[in-house]
This record gives C-alpha cells, structure tokens and sequence, in this order.
C-alpha cells in the first residue's frame, strides 16, 4: 500500500507556528524548529528568545551586508536585529526560561513517549548527548512543542509508548507536530487530533509505536 | 590606585597552574570568545585542567570548516580559538558543559575524541543549571532547588525534593579559580560593557577567585555611563586588551 | 500588536484584589518609589494585602518631616508615597521587609504604629535574602541556601545545612500576585530602563504573575538599545506614565 | 578617679578608615560607619558601595547643586557621583555582597561578644529591629569591622561577654573600634591591641563586659 505524501519542514514549521498567540514568547530549538521564525501568522508580534542572551531577534541573515557580528543567535547564525531587541546574560537568559516566561517552545525530538516524556539530545552512535538549554526549555516553557518527523530513518517509530533513549526532560510535551499528525499530550494518552492530508487514523497509527486516542473532532491539518 | 590592565595575555594567565578550575565564556559567535586568553592558556601549558563552558569547542580543523561555510555571510574572524584548543592539546582533564559533541555532519571535536578514548571526564548539564550554578559561585550562594533535571540522567546522585508538589533537583554553586572572559570596553576599575548577547561571559565574571576579561579597548575612567555598565569591576581582577591587527597563529605570543 | 501602556493608575490597578500579595519597588531615595501606583493602590481600597518592600515606609506625617529636613539641599518631590500610605490606611495584614520600624528620632511609622496595636503581622528579614528570594520567584527556583542567617531569628524554623563545614540556611521564593515598580524609560513591548540605583524596582520585575511599571516616559520601538536595557519586557505586563505635573493629594485620580 | 578623654566621632572614623587598603571594597552602615567616607588615607582609591544599588560613589552632596536626584546613598542621603561609578539593582548588589566581593565592612553595633557574634539591629524599647543589609554585610565581607562608643549611654559596656540583644549575625566581627579602644576577635579572646591616648588597659578592661586580652605589643591609637 503505496504511503500518502508527508508534509514538507516548511507546512510542518507552519503547524507550529500557528501556536504563537499575539504577542508571544518563543525559543525555537535548533533543527527542525528554527524555520518556525519563517512562519510567525500574520499580524502577530512574536519575541524570539535565544538561549544565550538574545530577546527579540528578527530573521536570519540572508546577506553580507544584513550581518552584525554580535548579533547571533545559537547555532553560529547571524540573525537581523530588530526593534524592541535586549541582550542578556546567559543567566539573565535561563531566569526567563526556569521563571517560566516563555510562552511556547518548539523543540526538536528523538522519541516522545505516553506520558509526555522527552528524549532529544542524545543521537544514536555519539558518545555524549548535548543538552543545550532543552532540558530548562521543556520543563520550564508555558507549553512545549516536539516537531520532528513521524519516524526515524529507519522507518522506526519516534512516538512511542516509552522513551528508550535518555530523557531531556519529563512529563514535559504538551504538543507533538509531525510530518504526518498533530498530537496532543493528555492524561488520556495521546490523542490524535490532525492528520496530513490523504492520511487516516489508522494509517498514522501504524507508523506509531504507542497507542494513539483518536479524537473525536480529528481532522485535517490546517495552516493558520 | 587601581588599576587592573595587564600588559599581555600570557602575563595576565601567568598563574593557570595545572590541575587549575577555569571557566571560559562565550557561545554561539566566533565574536564573544576570550580567543586570546584560550591561546595564552594554550601557550603556557597548564594541563589537567577542570574547564566549565557551554560547549566543548569545535578546535581548530572544525573552526576553519565553519569559517569556508560561513564565509558567504559572516568574515569569521581568523583569531577564533576556543575550549576545543586546549582538548585538542590534551590539557583538559574534566569538562562541565551542555553540549560535548558535534552535530549533524559536522567531524568529530576534540574533547569528543579524548572522550570516546577514555582520556577525559565529562559532566554533562544543561543550560540554564549550568548558568545558575556559576551564578550561586559569584553570589556567595551554596545551592539552589531547580525544577529541571527530575526523571533524568541530570538528577543522578543529587537530592531531589518536592516544592508545591513539585520535583526538584539541588544544584551546587561551581567555583573556579579562573574565569577567563570577552568583553567589549572596560575602564581601569575592570568595569566591563558587552557587545551583543552576554552569554556566559557576564555570567563567569566573579564566579572565579581570579577574573580575566579579554577587552576590545580599555576607555578613561568616567567614559562607561555608570548605567550601562554590565559588570561593576568589583567582580574583575585583571583586563587584557586584543591586538589591532588580528593574530595569525595561537602560538605568537601576544 | 504588543502594547502594554495603559491610560491611568487606576486601571493599572484595578485587579489588584484584597488579600493580595504585592510586591513594592524602590528604597533609600524619593526618585525611585512607585509614588502613583501606591496611590493608586490606596485609591482602590484593596486590603489585607501581603506587602513585600525594603521598608515599612514613612507615611505622610514622616515624609513631610523629611521633605522640610532635606530641603537645603534636595527638592523632596510632593508627589512622593511610600508603603507607609498603605499602612496608614491599615491596607497591610502583614509586610515582609528588612526596615520595618524608624530610627532615630524620627516618629514613628504606620506600620510600626500598627506592629504595637497587634494588627500587622511582620516578617522580618535582611535585604540579601529578601532580594534573592524575589529574584527566585522571577528565576524560577524554589529555594536557595545561603550562609546569611544561622544563629540568629531569620533562621528559626528554616532547615540549616552544612556545606564545606559552613552552616547555611534555605530560603524559599517569594512569590507576589502583583509587582508594582518604577523605571525611567519603557517601550511598548515592556522593556524597561533605570535611572540611578535600580533596587528592587529591577529584581521584582518578572517576579509576580503581574508586573506594572510606573516611567517616566514610553519611547518608540527600537529608541532603547538593546545593550542599554536593563528589564526585559518579558518580566513586564504593563506600563503607565506618570503624569506630567506633580499631583498634590494622592487622592487626586491620576 | 576622672576618665581621661574619649576620642571623638571624626577620630574613630580615621582609625577604621586605616584599614581600607588601596583599591578596597567598603561599605560602611548607617550612623557613625558613614563618616569613614571622609577619612580613606590619602592617595588609596576605595570603592564605596550602597546596598540598595550603587557602588563607587563620592562623598556626601553639601549643596544642591550638587544634588543628582538619582544619586543616593541609603538613608536617604544624596551623594556625588564619581568616575567608574556603577548602578546595580537589589540582587545584584547583594551578590556582590554574599559572594565576598566586599573588602572591608564598617557596622555600627549595639552588643559585641567574645564569640564575634554582632548585634546591631534591635535597639531596645522598638518593637522590631531593622535588620537592613547588616546581616548579609556582616556575614560575608572579607573584613567585618564594628565602629561603636564603647559604652552605652547609661554606662553599660557594649563590649560583652555573650550578646544579649538579638544577633545580626553569629561569629563575625573581626575588629571592634571604640572611643577608648582596638580589640581584634581572636581565638583566644578578645585582644586589646590599642587603646586611646591617656587610657590604660586597666582602665578600658573596667568599662568592657568581657575579658580582655592584653597584646604583648599593645599601643596608643594612631591614626594612618
């Protein structure tokens, strides 16, 4: 049975972007989430939050001439400034984090699992994992967003019924964005509440590895 | 009178004994890294060294990578030496950092080699305890309950304690001896001002029995608003001030 | 579209309901008290309010003492309110402060006056551990050990722990329902810059569900630098300007 | 038998202010500690700080003109500004603080005892004492020094064995200034180091509360 299409990075980063209420304050992971910035809805001010002391920055330097050599954001990329920008220190930078004024972060995954547990920082085959600031981000964020792709490249599940690989941070996902489904982390379990087009529940369930409550109102994947 | 300008880089890390605790600053730009202090360091050899820093540091094949690949955006800058330098030179014994291994494609980082040959320690934590146990060094506290780390690798071996029903982990202050940091202008009381993100370099300042700031320009007294100054001196012992002309090896003194 | 500026005092206030816990800026100078936001609070009538400042503050009878001894050399403003209104009007149930009670010959304050009659419940604490206690509420940590403490009153009823042979004591966060504070400058996302000594004007910013800031002026987008703002607008919900002229009554809606 | 003469408010300040080294730290408490600002030995730079936010300040403003009104020390007092000054919020101020940033303290005092502990909060007839920064400036300074009368206005000693007044802070005073005397916190006791011109360690042991130790060297209070 021949799969329907996945959704491409770009409508997986507008899924998520769609989270950011007016006026939000975001940390965008690195990978996957960054290109949430690309994808703010219209007419909303959203902060951007860096992890080493960047408020408020605007997108990614495309040219040499938009470069400020001190304005980067994590990751080695130079990003515009933008009006309303603070620089902070790195502990400055995780008050707001733990004192939990980050409104949502989206952040890259590995595995999530049933109970809304996290492992994204410690890639199969590395000696070590990078934490980064994900742990403070997924515990601390007033909501969590995982985008990653459904399954891994060897087409094993990364939703799954328990974390395998070391945690990030527990009980700590509100919201599971995919290239297939939109997720919803509750003590139910975890309800399917969107699907991408020409996808069933059934056929999101398969490429699966825990058990998905279908909600009641599922439906299609929409943008903004 | 007071005065905390020191003449050269290696004077100013002069007694970075071996075995030595060192936090170095900086993260996520080639332009907030103590390049100079780290090649000081490098230079006068001190090794079995406990270094806390964001990331392990790309050392010196990696940086040049990066420097080709970002070359169509960013000039970085060729005086970039970072924690990897001295990994690569084999002077760290034990590494407090949240991000230890390359990513993606990127080859292999020295501390990350030393680590898969079972030649260093390495004690991984994330971010923002990383920030605050420096913090808790600078401000004279012991500890600190945070709700990051229950149910993880993080939380192994520490007290963890419910407030409000809620896990938390007690993280300890971490002191050093050493903390080797860039900043932008400082005057002679070792009063710092920044250039862009902060980092960990404002964070370390006073963390350490001995502050080194790595300085663009030394300005008269009185020229640094006293509203925009970042870190008050108290915090700095000793500035040392960058070259004009960018240095070309770590190795020249400097 | 951000824009946390709101029109008057009063509305600035207005949830700000009985049985509150707020937390009030400002110390040791008539210029950095959030003057029109107490009086606003006064205004309103909330009471039974849980109150945490650096001092009880000296009420109106006081102030205009100070205002007559200091006027050989400073204007003391007319418009100027302290904590000392609030308990004057018996709005507090019970203040967490560092100076609750005059000293020398001055007369005494509301709140002491409250403290004889057995109306007021004080907790009293020093400035270090008040002010780190604020800052965890905003930094989102749940306590903290400090060696300030063992074997005195502050202590009693705290764990005491040892760490590396010194006795520390765990203090816990201080959270508010509201902050009302005092700037100089803001912008409509909230980003906040000082003038003078920041006080707890800067530490409670962030450290309450609701953070109100009294400035002097809102400037456009984009006027503050972002290596010169000392509050990110983050910590702040909103703002509101004082007027241009100096009220005379606290009474005056504003 | 009549008392030779105590030294004067000025004299006590110069003799705490020798040990303000060159390029140290102070903060001095309200009362007496404050005119040591006047007295630092020529040509040694001191860095002055203020609790609520403000480190490096001048001396006290004498006329309007010199009056900056964001520029006040505690108690309510303008001061001038001067270079390399440094404006800080509460927390910070405090992290100089109980992190040993600070050199050298001068509080003012009510009750020392044998142990160092320091009382100097609670005068006796208020309902409450005001504890302001005394117990974190007194804890943690490399150097607590208490400037006080040897004596209390009724006469009582101030100098005691075990304080009776609620503690500041416990085992803490290095040094005691007086109107009659030097005693370093030692180990071994309280020891007489200096005494004021005219005074024997007889007569400064008759209005002292505890016992003194008498210093193999001790000497006449000497200024600079």
């Amino acid at each position: 049975m021949l799969e329907p299409p996945r959704l491409d990075a770009a409508v997986m980063a507008m899924v998520a972007a769609r989270e950011f209420h007016d006026g939000a304050v975001v940390n965008l992971g690195i990978g996957l989430p960054l290109a949430c910035a690309d994808y703010i809805p219209e007419g909303r001010e959203v902060i951007l939050h860096s992890e080493h002391g960047l408020l408020g920055y605007g997108p990614l330097a495309q040219h040499p001439d938009e470069v400020d050599p001190y304005v980067f954001m994590v990751g080695n990329r130079p990003v515009r400034p933008r009006p309303g920008m603070v620089f902070l220190s790195h502990d400055e930078s995780f008050a707001i984090v733990r004192g939990g004024h980050i409104d949502v972060t989206v952040l890259g995954g590995l595995q999530v699992d049933t109970g809304g547990n996290l492992a994204n920082t410690h890639v199969p085959g590395k000696i070590a994992g990078n934490l980064g600031g994900a742990p403070d981000l997924a515990t601390c964020a007033k909501r969590t967003v995982v985008l990653m792709y459904h399954t891994a490249r060897d087409g094993s599940p990364k939703v799954v019924e328990r974390c395998t690989l070391p945690l990030t941070a527990a009980a700590c996902v509100n919201r599971i964005v995919t290239d297939v489904a939109v997720i919803d982390v509750t003590e139910g379990g975890l309800l399917l509440r969107e699907v991408a087009p020409g996808w069933s529940a059934e056929a999101v369930q398969q490429v699966t590895g825990a058990t998905l409550v279908i909600a009641e109102d599922l439906r299609e994947v929409t943008i903004g | 009178m007071i005065d905390k300008v020191v003449a050269t880089f290696d004077e100013a890390v002069a007694d970075i004994a071996s075995g030595a605790r060192v936090h170095c600053g900086g993260f996520a730009s080639p332009f907030n890294m103590p390049s100079y202090l780290i090649a000081a360091l490098a230079r006068l050899g001190a090794d079995g060294l406990t270094v806390a820093s964001t990331s392990a540091g790309t050392g010196m094949a990696n940086a040049q990578q990066l420097r080709e690949q970002l070359a169509p955006i960013v000039a970085w800058p060729m005086d970039y030496w970072d924690p990897g330098l001295l990994a690569e030179l084999g002077r760290i014994k034990r590494l407090i950092t949240t991000f230890p291994v390359s990513t993606g494609h990127a080859r292999m980082w020295p501390f990350e080699a030393a680590l898969e040959r079972g030649e260093v320690e390495l004690e991984l934590i994330g971010q923002g305890s990383l920030a605050e146990r420096i913090r808790c060094a600078k401000a004279g506290i012991a500890g600190f309950y945070t709700p990051v780390g229950p149910g993880t690798a993080t939380a192994e071996g520490k007290e963890v304690r419910d407030f409000d029903g809620v896990p938390h982990v007690l993280e300890r202050a971490l002191h050093a001896d050493f903390a080797i940091i860039r900043a932008w202008k400082a005057d002679r009381y070792g009063n710092l001002v920044f250039r862009g993100a902060r980092t960990f370099n404002e964070t370390m300042a006073g963390a350490a029995r001995v502050t080194i700031a790595e300085v663009d320009e030394v300005v008269p007294l009185g020229d640094l608003a006293p509203d925009a100054i970042h870190t008050p001196g108290v915090y700095v012992q000793r500035i040392v001030v960058r070259p004009a002309a960018p240095a070309q090896r770590w190795e020249d003194p400097c």
